[in-house]
């Protein structure tokens, strides 16, 4: 006797309801799936179908919001701080202590640290890599500017991506995201050296 | 790995690893003959010489220190030491950066191989040393344990 | 009421070698509690073995050796069937004494 | 004079020394050589002999011992009955991990009032107790080989939900339980990411737990190591033996299949 689609569904979605309760910042309301959530849920890993991922991707790209002042490169140093922190958010966290990028959990960035996650891509000579000499430069824009877009909503360029939508989920201010933008791109940044 | 690492994780267990080894201000009813100043120590020289060096302990190579290159996490680190300086009477271990410096020391009776092991905590990334007491003169044995940052960090 | 200590003694040949756990939280004196408070120090001060009434380890601890912790000598002289025993005391005069068999 | 001099160029000694490391190892094989020097004396030891202890002793309203709890293998087996958890049991009507099976046992056999011991927090009280006994019961199935029941329509229904939920993105991060556990050969920092779908990866991850941690400095039931996952995926705060957790043990349990149990082990 093997369950159907909609006995599953109907089971979990019952213990779903039935499992989790309110703790501290964290409340029930981050059960509700958006149409990203949901589509890369269902998905279980695999590829979504071409037009619902475009789909997904271009909504999230219309959330990105760039600075009112127009500079994107922040300080790296304290960029670094964000990247190094995994803190935040979590049912023990306090509502108003600074968030933190936990950057390192999945990226290599900076070739001092040495204990990094592999999840994602390394980031060690970012902005070398892509040529970035001067991240105010016209030339460097369209690179900047994705960087930027990829910090405040993955899902504008990738409809599944496992990176948190740091901008658009309000994870991480304007300002530490213009500084972690600094630690990517800045020349003198340890990860351009 | 810089200090502040440790500073900057969350949760008590961060918070015991920054604080792994300060010590109490009193010891009211504690173990006999506990050497406070010892344990007080902020460095090997102070430690050989609370301990009763009457000079500076001497790097050895018959004293062979047993610690790992990294710690995955600073609560248990594995160190031992085997002294092959004939007459060891006592082996302590001494991590330079903890706040407290000398970690353990073991008085070692004729008839004991001198050789032991115990598990340590490292607030960061550290010199350890091992300390052998044989005649009336100190050896050591220095190796450096970088500690790392595990986990999601949270 | 502490826990019992977990006493590995095993003989080969003429050398015994013997690993001690000890359940005992070493609380450094440092830590804070979710409240903000100091946890009061708490930790092993001494620790020594006999075998047949002769001592044959003692050590003194400092709040760096980790919680619920290890030991491990080896000493000469001991037969299966003998007996070693284990004593620690703490920094607050709690006391505890296992004893284990060589196997 | 001369003796402050001595004391004062040994710290330049150490000072100089430092920097001269030996010969480098990787991070990966530094990493394994701290894991191997702490794998004889895993303080899990003491939490297995309390579990046993606990297991034995008379206690609650009853005054009984957990002898007659069923496993899963009959009234007071405990070898091989953690290798074939979570399952389900007829008495309950439901599939249970060890954990919630346990709470069972208390509540039957011993009067105690589980609805407490389950909202106790982790490390405090009968929760304490718990972890021992889990220590004991995964222990005593050490080096067997995980074969979870797969007959029953419920086991099967909590194995399609168990995926289902593994899978579930959620919360400010979007993150399930595959974002760091559905890929081979992945860290978070520097620690290995069992890859929990498949074997050989399921069985190193489960099979695992309950486990001593030394960043906690405690033994580590399943339900707590759940508990602490969905801290850091930023979820909601899953209750002690929830439908969720139990769901989530099935579909690891089962993937783990031919794997070999090492719980209670030595974890980061």
């Amino acid at each position: 006797m093997t369950p159907t689609a909609q006995d599953i569904d109907l089971a979990t979605s019952q213990a779903m309801k039935s499992s989790f309760r309110d703790q501290g910042n964290a409340k029930l309301d981050r059960l509700t799936l958006d149409a990203s959530n949901q589509a890369c849920s269902e998905s279980e890993g695999a590829a979504l179908e071409d037009k619902l991922g475009k789909a997904i991707e271009e909504a999230n790209l219309k959330t990105v919001k760039f600075p009112a002042d127009g500079k994107l490169i922040g300080n790296w140093a304290e960029g670094e701080r964000v990247a190094q922190s995994g803190r935040g958010l979590t049912w023990t966290d306090s509502a108003t202590a600074a968030n933190g990028g936990s950057c390192y959990n999945c990226h290599q960035i900076s070739k001092t640290e040495l204990s990094y996650g592999s999840i994602g891509p390394s980031l060690y000579n970012y902005g070398k890599l892509r040529g970035v000499t001067d991240p105010t430069a016209v030339a460097s824009k369209p690179i900047v500017d994705y960087t930027w877009g990829k910090l405040w909503n993955s899902k504008a360029y990738n409809a599944c991506s496992g990176m948190p939508r740091f901008g658009h989920a309000n994870i991480l201010t304007e300002q530490q995201i213009k500084d972690v933008m600094a630690l990517l791109l800045d020349p003198k940044s340890p990860v351009n050296q | 790995m810089e200090r502040r690492d440790f500073l900057h994780r969350s949760g008590a267990t961060a918070v015991a690893i920054a604080a792994a080894t300060g010590l109490p201000a009193a010891h009211a009813q504690g173990a006999p003959g506990w050497n406070k100043a010892a344990f007080e120590s902020k460095n090997l020289a102070e430690a050989a010489k609370a301990m009763g060096a009457t000079s500076a302990p001497i790097e050895s190579k018959d004293l062979v220190l047993q610690a790992p290159e990294i710690a995955e996490n600073g609560n248990v680190v594995r160190i031992g030491a085997q002294s092959n300086i004939a007459n060891t009477t006592q082996i302590a271990f001494v991590v330079e950066k903890n706040p407290s410096a000398l970690a353990a020391m073991f008085d070692v009776p004729a008839g004991t191989d001198t050789n032991v092991s115990t598990n340590i905590k490292m607030g960061q990334s550290s010199n350890v040393y091992a300390l052998a007491k044989a005649g009336d003169k100190y050896y050591y044995a220095v190796k450096e344990v970088k500690v790392t940052l595990g986990g999601c960090g949270g | 009421m502490s826990d019992p200590m977990r006493i590995r003694a095993q003989a080969q040949g003429d050398k015994t070698t013997v690993r001690v756990l000890v359940g005992h939280e070493m609380e450094s004196g440092q830590r804070r509690d979710a409240a903000g408070k100091t946890v009061p120090a708490w930790f092993i001060q001494s620790i020594s073995a006999t075998w047949n009434g002769k001592p044959v380890m003692s050590a003194q601890w400092g709040p760096a050796v980790s919680k619920n912790p290890f030991m491990q000598f080896s000493f000469k002289g001991a037969k299966a069937g003998d007996k070693v025993i284990v004593t620690w005391i703490d920094n607050r005069g709690e006391k505890r004494t296992d004893e284990a068999v060589i196997t | 004079m001369n003796n402050h001099l001595t004391w004062a160029l040994l710290g330049l000694t150490a000072l100089l020394i430092s920097p001269v490391a030996s010969a480098q190892k990787t991070t990966a094989e530094g990493i394994a050589e701290y894991r191997a020097m702490l794998a004889d004396g895993n303080p899990a030891e003491l939490y297995e002999a309390k579990g046993e202890a606990l297991w034995k002793q008379a206690r609650g309203p009853k005054n009984a011992s957990l002898e007659k709890c069923d496993l899963g293998k009959g009234a007071g087996v405990v070898k091989g009955a953690f290798v074939e958890l979570p399952r389900f049991f007829k008495d309950t009507q439901r599939v249970q991990d060890l954990e919630s099976r346990l709470l069972t046992c208390m509540d039957v056999q011993q009067g105690l009032d589980v609805v407490e011991i389950a909202k106790t927090r982790f490390g405090a009280g009968e929760q304490k107790n718990i972890e021992s006994l889990v220590a004991y019961i995964s222990g005593e199935s050490r080096g067997m080989k995980f074969n979870l029941p797969q007959a029953h329509a419920q086991e099967k229904l909590m194995y399609e939900v168990g995926k289902k939920v593994f899978y579930l993105r959620a919360g400010p991060m979007d993150f399930s339980c595959a974002s760091c556990h559905s890929e081979d050969n992945k860290r978070i920092r520097l620690q290995d990411l069992p890859n929990l779908t498949k074997q050989p990866g399921a069985s190193v991850g489960f099979g695992s737990w309950p486990a001593y941690r030394v960043s906690a400095g405690d033994l580590w039931s399943m339900q707590r190591r759940l508990n602490d996952c969905y801290r850091q995926q930023r979820f909601p705060y899953p209750g002690y033996a929830s439908d969720v957790t139990v769901a989530l043990g099935v579909y690891m349990g089962v993937a783990s299949k031919g794997g070999v149990s090492t719980a209670p082990a030595l974890k980061r």
